[in-house]
């Protein structure tokens, strides 16, 4: 279960996947920034905070974790979980304590990195009266105690067994950060950290123009191999269109995640330029509230779900780059429990206007759609949305809305809405159906209980069919009408090599990127 | 002293506006936070808000604390990224100002020979052509013609950028190279506009009684036009010319979002989207002020053309 | 601040005996153009070639001509055609309510500042230098920040953005009628303000009226076009010119014809409304239009 | 053509039409200017003599066209060139208009644009030409000429204004001066000194004048001849003399009648309004233009007649005794 304070509210990984276009402008690129060792890299959005234990914002952790910040471990391409600043970690048969040895290094501030750091910034990220807080709060939740054995040694003990635990270490908010330079600020709501990030990875702080770029350079002195990219910046460009001209023009070198995927074709003829098409994340999904009016019944929900066409989505919404799914699951490497679920209430109007009948609503019924106009996803697909329940006798109301507003009307108490569209790009993001007064309102014992169980299962295949069981139980349900994950895209320069070729969205490791 | 007066009035002009201003934002629909977070948050993300935006303090002290900290160059701090506004104002400037500025050296580049030309040739093939050409312009929304341009030059040639903005310090070709269209998409319809003006004030000009005694003198028709009707055909010019400058001003805003430029008028609807009401309360009172201070340019060059306007008070 | 007395465009400049003769062809050229418009927005109520907000993402990006699409569809295989039929409503009631709140606050504020005088007229002359300042658009930003976006908040802003110029014109024009000799008998012998205001005033403003809604009508159209460019207008789905623009703005190298159609229709849109103004003025000849500064 | 005058012709018009759009207005009109001799054009408004004036000038406005003849030593000013004409306008050909304040730039000092014709026409540089300036406003005396030179039109009166204009267009002595009623936009006892003034330069310079007015008393005060034009016909013309004390055309009369007071005792003696109205351009009746409101209008009059007579000339079928 994710927890989302007020105090970090302007964020949310739902930005990352789809070109969302609230949160600043954005800038183009140095012409002719193709230099031997020089990089820019296009993003949707940037940063509200360069602290990366305080900003959900999805960007951030994609450009800072593994560059500039690291974590004890890290996912690979594949999924696997590799040592970072950890060389190595024990775990007691029973799975409820981890023993991590520590590299030997600095911050790259000079100051060397012990055992303290990690209790601090682990303690503190699990502290909810700690502002800002850490978006991912719940990550913790298993935890009882991080304690420092020696200065290369740190314990954690676990209440119980959590499959979740290292996974969720390795993510953008479990970086560690620097004790001695963490001193918070009289602001609130930001850290030093916020302006001048300081990490143990392969590039340091340079520059930040908020709304604009933010510029690393390389860290001499990280333990790895050294980076052949002397410089990296990012640059913040909203809109896709803008995006892919910038990349055309030579203004940067790459795309990370590519905002508008009907624009791919004009780069597909293009041998300038390669498409690194990775692995589908995110579940874009027509949420219901279970708990409002005609969406109690599971009929009137099965409806709905078989009203939608998901060939329609994934050609009209992400011109094709999206595979259909049936669950709350997506078929990648971090969440190896998936099964396919594709069958259940698939596509048949004259079924879904049945349904509707049979729950009493053959004359017609009027549903308000929460519509978040910043993200294009959501504004093609609510068109969609209305025009596919017209064709099933369900009249459409649609609410246009900032991100901000949803969040505060819709996934925030009060939760008062019928229909949103929304991508939840948080993997392994299946526990929030074990809290009923999540926004969806679906209240099932049995799956909450599953849910819970399986997390705390050590036994592969049982915790698998345990998921599985929830998944299938979800689409029967119709817990909410899931439709399509959509592909992570990047576009890079065709001489740009060791970028991440099947990357997932959590980071964009680039110490080994270099220009051919 | 009338320049003194007239400053008064500007200054007292600019008081009631942000008073305006202060007052749509903060006391028309009640409660700024519940705007801020929504009309249903709960009352405790209100009442949190509400003490960090200082909210439980009188309007009148918070205006005045506004002002002051707006005089002192303090804008205070947006609500969203918890930023200085005034070093993001000042950036974004970098970019609305040049593009405004731009605009309006295309649109009067284009309209003043044209403008001419129409008004000496009305009645010609040539002068209806441009006549008809400027009423087409005028129905042209900037935002469409952007859209056309991009279409040509970015989309069909590859020759100039779709959007997006290469910062002054990086290059400012490149930053030139950025503004280029959008200047053309806005001086071109403000250009129409100032055509027909010109146009109009020409031909007006030219059935002056002072130009037939100018010709009576031995003048040719262009050296009366020239040496006695454009001065006179400038003063109703001038006077259009702060009404195109306003909204130039604010179709700069719209085009700045066609052309995703980091911009005033991006941060403008940023601000709208965010429901920054901090920015917000900055921004429409920075692009009021500046319609009041041209408008104010606009009287005083206009008494520096017309002697009359000057001689009488 | 000064607000000039002056047209849209230029005022006639045809000598009288050209202007008396024959046809008056910007009347006849924006009646054609209004009229289309007004004649798509009702047959749209009754027919159109497709449903306008029918999703057939199969079909979608066919060029004009192509499947039955008169102009081609779009990136959902809506039919454009059918949507600008559905868009000119939208258009007609934005220009609509726009010049019904700036006639309903403006005429009655012009009518007490032109019959009082007084503190009132200082009072409705403050009122609307100060409206003045705001220009359109960013009364609608202001407006839709503090409430809720919508095509309600996008009307008010534009029609407040147009009460000073009605204000104005009412005023100037009231106190001409004020000074006539017949006004003055009717106020000796007791009629009331509200009775000359009814009785002298408006049928002697009617006709300036007519001439400057008409314009405004068009700058109308351009602000909510431009407002529901930027999302900030009327929302989906109800089909709007705006809004196809913005939407189209995604496909340029798909579909170079898809920001052509809705660009189109609201510049003819607007051009038959100015022209329509300029045949009326000529027509009518009331001389007090002002002018409104587009968008 | 009758030639009444001894002296040689500045200006002789003939076959003069003017044409507005597709109505004409001044109908071949012809008649000539003898060299130092003073011509009164009187006439109604829309008489067509300010048309005439200017057609001779070649100042008519946009759209109005001028056929026929008007020879200038020699050269027939209708079919000069633009830059031709400006050679002559401003040098040879000067002419005071009616309203003065319209007439000036508003937003040009008075000094340059009394210097303007000689800098044009006599080559002057600045300082030189405003020198001369001053003096010419000092010839007609303007009050303080030297600021006057620095002020702008609408900080001088109406009178100074016109003295301005008149300065103006003597500038450079021409040799005929077209005065378009000069005096009627100012008060009337400025009206005397300007017409004092102007009579006096025009002797000076030794200029030929022609002084358009519907101010008959002005014409007897100040002219040799005079022209009278109905209807855009010139319908009667001759010595001041004759033409007031035994007019032939009964229009004339008419007008003559319709004066109030005049030095001289008029015919009858009484105050006659003419009946009916001037109608409006191209509304005319065919032939003679007065028919419709002359008492001794015959069928005859629906053709024109001609300008009958040696040196008194008339067009009329009837003419007054």
């Amino acid at each position: 279960m994710r927890l989302l304070r007020a105090a970090t509210l302007p964020i949310l990984l739902i930005l990352a996947l789809t070109g969302c276009q609230s949160g600043g402008g954005n800038a183009g690129a140095s012409p002719g920034a193709t230099g031997k060792d020089k990089i820019v890299v296009g993003f949707v959005q940037g940063p509200t905070s360069l602290d990366i234990t305080s900003d959900a914002t999805a960007s951030i952790a994609t450009m800072l974790r593994d560059n500039l910040y690291e974590g004890l471990l890290r996912t690979d391409a594949s999924g696997v979980l590799i040592p970072q600043l950890a060389t190595g970690w024990d775990t007691t048969p029973d799975g409820k304590t981890y023993t991590f040895h520590l590299r030997s290094t600095n911050w790259q501030d000079g100051t060397p990195f012990t055992a303290q750091d990690v209790k601090f910034s682990w303690d503190r990220a699990r502290d909810p009266q700690n502002k800002p807080a850490n978006p991912h709060l719940d990550y913790w939740a298993p935890v009882s105690s991080v304690d420092v054995v020696d200065d290369h040694t740190v314990k954690v003990s676990l209440k119980q067994y959590s499959d979740n635990f290292l996974f969720r270490m390795a993510q953008g908010s479990a970086a560690i950060i620097p004790k001695s330079t963490h001193v918070v600020s009289t602001n609130p709501v930001a850290t030093n950290l916020a302006t001048q990030p300081v990490g143990t990875g392969p590039f340091k702080f340079s520059t930040y123009l908020p709304n604009t770029s933010l510029t690393l350079v390389r860290n001499a002195a990280w333990w790895g191999p050294k980076p052949r990219l002397q410089q990296i910046t990012f640059r913040f460009i909203t809109d896709a269109n803008a995006m892919n001209n910038a990349l055309k023009a030579g203004d940067i070198d790459a795309i990370a995640q590519l905002g508008g995927p009907e624009q791919l074709p004009s780069f597909k003829s293009d041998n300038n330029f390669r498409i690194l098409e990775g692995a589908p994340a995110g579940k874009l999904m027509v949420a219901y509230n279970n708990s409002k009016g005609a969406l109690k019944d599971v009929r009137v929900r099965k409806a709905i779900s078989m009203a939608i066409d998901k060939k329609a989505w994934i050609d009209g919404v992400f011109a094709g780059y999206a595979v259909p799914i049936g669950s709350h699951a997506v078929p990648n490497v971090t969440e190896p429990y998936y099964v396919d679920e594709n069958q259940v209430n698939k596509y048949d109007p004259t079924e879904a206007k049945k349904q509707l009948a049979a729950a009493g609503y053959a004359s017609g019924l009027t549903l308000h759609l929460a519509e978040v106009s910043d993200f294009p996803y959501a504004v093609r697909g609510g068109d969609i949305l209305n025009s596919e329940l017209k064709a099933v006798g369900v009249t459409l109301q649609i609410d246009t809305m900032t991100f901000n507003d949803w969040l505060h009307t819709v996934f925030l108490p009060p939760q008062d809405y019928d229909l949103t569209i929304i991508n939840h790009v948080e993997p392994r993001d299946i526990g929030n159906y074990a809290n009923p007064k999540y926004y969806w309102h679906y209240d099932n014992p049995q799956v909450a209980q599953m849910v819970l169980q399986a997390d705390a299962e050590q036994d592969q295949a049982k915790r698998k069919s345990m998921y599985a069981t929830v998944q299938k139980q979800l689409a029967d349900d119709a817990a909410n009408g899931y439709i399509m994950s959509p592909k992570q895209i990047d576009v890079i320069r065709a001489n740009l090599r060791g970028y991440p070729e099947k990357r997932l969205s959590t980071s964009l490791y680039l110490a080994k990127a270099y220009f051919s | 002293m009338q320049v003194l007066s007239r400053l008064a009035v500007l200054l007292l002009s600019l008081m009631v506006a942000s008073m305006a201003v202060f007052a749509v934002v903060n006391v028309l629909p009640g409660d700024p936070a519940a705007v801020i977070l929504g009309t249903s948050a709960s009352p405790q993300q209100i009442a949190d808000l509400h003490r960090q935006l200082g909210l439980d303090r009188p309007a009148w002290l918070r205006y005045l604390e506004w002002l002051g900290g707006l005089i002192r160059g303090d804008f205070g701090v947006s609500l969203i990224s918890k930023q200085p506004i005034l070093p993001e104002l000042q950036g974004r400037a970098l970019v609305s100002v040049p593009l405004a500025l731009f605009a309006m050296f295309l649109a009067l580049a284009v309209s003043i020979p044209l403008g001419i030309v129409a008004g000496v040739r009305y009645r010609s093939l040539s002068g209806s052509l441009i006549s008809a050409l400027s009423l087409g312009g005028i129905a042209i929304p900037a935002f469409w013609a952007g859209l056309l341009l991009v279409t040509i030059f970015a989309v069909q040639l590859h020759v100039l950028p779709a959007g997006s903005f290469v910062p002054w310090e990086e290059s400012p070709v490149g930053a030139l190279r950025s503004l280029l269209l959008p200047s053309i998409a806005l001086g071109l319809v403000q250009g129409a506009v100032l055509t027909r003006y010109i146009r109009s004030a020409v031909i007006e000009v030219q059935r002056e009684d002072y130009i037939r005694t100018a010709r009576s003198k031995g003048l040719t028709r262009g050296q009366a036009l020239r040496r006695h009707g454009l001065k006179n055909a400038a003063i109703p010019v001038v006077t259009i010319l702060g009404l195109q400058l306003t909204s130039l001003l604010v179709g700069a805003v719209v085009i700045e979002n066609v052309f995703y430029l980091p911009g005033l008028g991006r941060m403008l609807l940023d601000a709208v989207r965010n429901r920054d009401l901090i920015e917000i309360q900055d921004l429409i009172l920075l692009l009021t002020a500046t319609v009041l201070v041209i408008n104010f340019a606009t009287d005083l060059s206009y008494r520096l053309l017309d002697p009359r306007i000057r001689a009488s008070r | 601040m000064s607000s000039e007395v002056i047209g849209l465009t230029e005022p006639g400049l045809e000598p009288a005996w050209r202007r008396r003769s024959g046809l008056n062809p910007s009347l006849l050229a924006g009646g054609i153009l209004v009229g289309a418009v007004i004649l798509a927005a009702l047959v749209s109520y009754v027919w159109t070639p497709f449903d306008p907000t029918h999703v057939v993402v199969s079909d979608r990006f066919q060029p004009p001509g192509q499947g039955g699409h008169l102009l081609g569809s779009d990136a959902l295989g809506r039919d454009v055609a059918s949507q600008i039929m559905a868009g000119a409503r939208n258009t007609l009631l934005v220009g609509i309510v726009t010049v019904a709140i700036a006639l309903l606050i403006g005429v009655p504020l012009g009518g007490v500042a032109a019959l009082y005088r007084g503190w009132a007229e200082e009072l409705v002359m403050r009122f609307s230098d100060l409206v003045l300042a705001f220009p359109a658009l960013l009364l609608a930003f202001l407006f839709a920040a503090v409430f809720h976006a919508s095509t309600l908040t996008a009307m008010g802003a534009i029609g407040i953005a147009f009460v000073p110029v009605f204000a104005r014109v009412v005023r100037g024009a009231g106190l001409q009628v004020m000074e006539q000799d017949y006004v003055t008998a009717a106020r000796t012998f007791g009629s009331s303000a509200l009775g000359i205001f009814f009785r002298h005033l408006l049928p002697n403003v009617a006709s300036v009226m007519i001439v400057q809604a008409t314009i405004a009508f068009a700058i109308a159209i351009l602000a909510e076009a431009a407002l529901s460019y930027l999302g900030l207008g009327t929302p989906p789905p109800t089909p709007s010119w705006g809004r196809m623009l913005s939407d189209s703005q995604n496909y340029l190298a798909q579909s170079s014809t898809l920001a052509l159609w809705p660009g189109l229709s609201i510049a003819l849109s607007v051009l038959g409304f100015n022209l329509l103004g300029d045949g009326l003025r000529d027509l009518l000849d009331p001389k007090l239009v002002q002018r409104i500064p587009p968008q | 053509m009758g030639v009444s005058a001894a002296t040689e012709a500045v200006v002789r018009v003939s076959d003069l039409s003017v044409r507005v759009g597709t109505v004409e207005a001044v109908h071949s009109v012809g008649f000539e200017l003898a060299a130092g001799r003073r011509t009164g054009l009187i006439g109604e408004s829309g008489s067509g003599k300010t048309l005439t004036a200017l057609a001779v000038m070649g100042l008519l406005p946009d759209g109005l066209s001028a056929r026929g003849r008007a020879v200038y030593r020699e050269q027939d000013l209708l079919a000069l060139s633009e830059g031709e004409l400006c050679r002559l306008r401003g040098d040879r050909l000067g002419m005071i208009f009616q309203e003065p304040l319209s007439a000036l730039n508003p937003v040009q000092k008075i000094g340059e644009q009394v210097a303007e014709p000689l800098r044009l026409h006599r080559g002057l540089g600045a300082r030189e030409s405003l020198a001369r300036a001053r003096e010419l406003l000092e010839r007609v005396q303007i009050p303080g000429a030297v600021e006057k030179l620095a002020q702008y039109p609408h900080q001088l009166s109406g009178g100074q204004r016109q003295r301005a204009m008149i300065a103006m267009a003597i500038s450079c002595s021409p040799e005929l001066l077209i005065a378009d009623e000069p005096t009627t936009a100012l008060d009337v006892t400025v009206q005397a000194e300007v017409l004092r003034l102007l009579d006096r330069l025009v002797d000076e310079e030794g200029a030929t004048l022609l002084l358009i007015t519907h101010d008959l008393p002005v014409v007897a005060g100040l002219c040799d001849r005079v022209l009278v034009m109905y209807g855009g016909h010139l319908i009667e013309e001759g010595a001041v003399g004759e033409v007031f004390d035994s007019p032939r055309h009964p229009y004339t009369l008419a007008l003559l009648e319709s004066i109030p007071s005049l030095d001289q005792e008029l015919p009858g003696g009484r105050f006659q309004a003419i009946p009916g109205a001037v109608p409006g351009l191209g509304q005319f009746p065919s032939g003679c233009p007065f028919r419709n409101r002359c008492p001794r209008a015959t069928e005859i009059c629906a053709t024109m007649p001609v300008l009958e007579g040696e040196g008194h000339r008339a067009a009329c079928w009837h003419p007054v005794s």
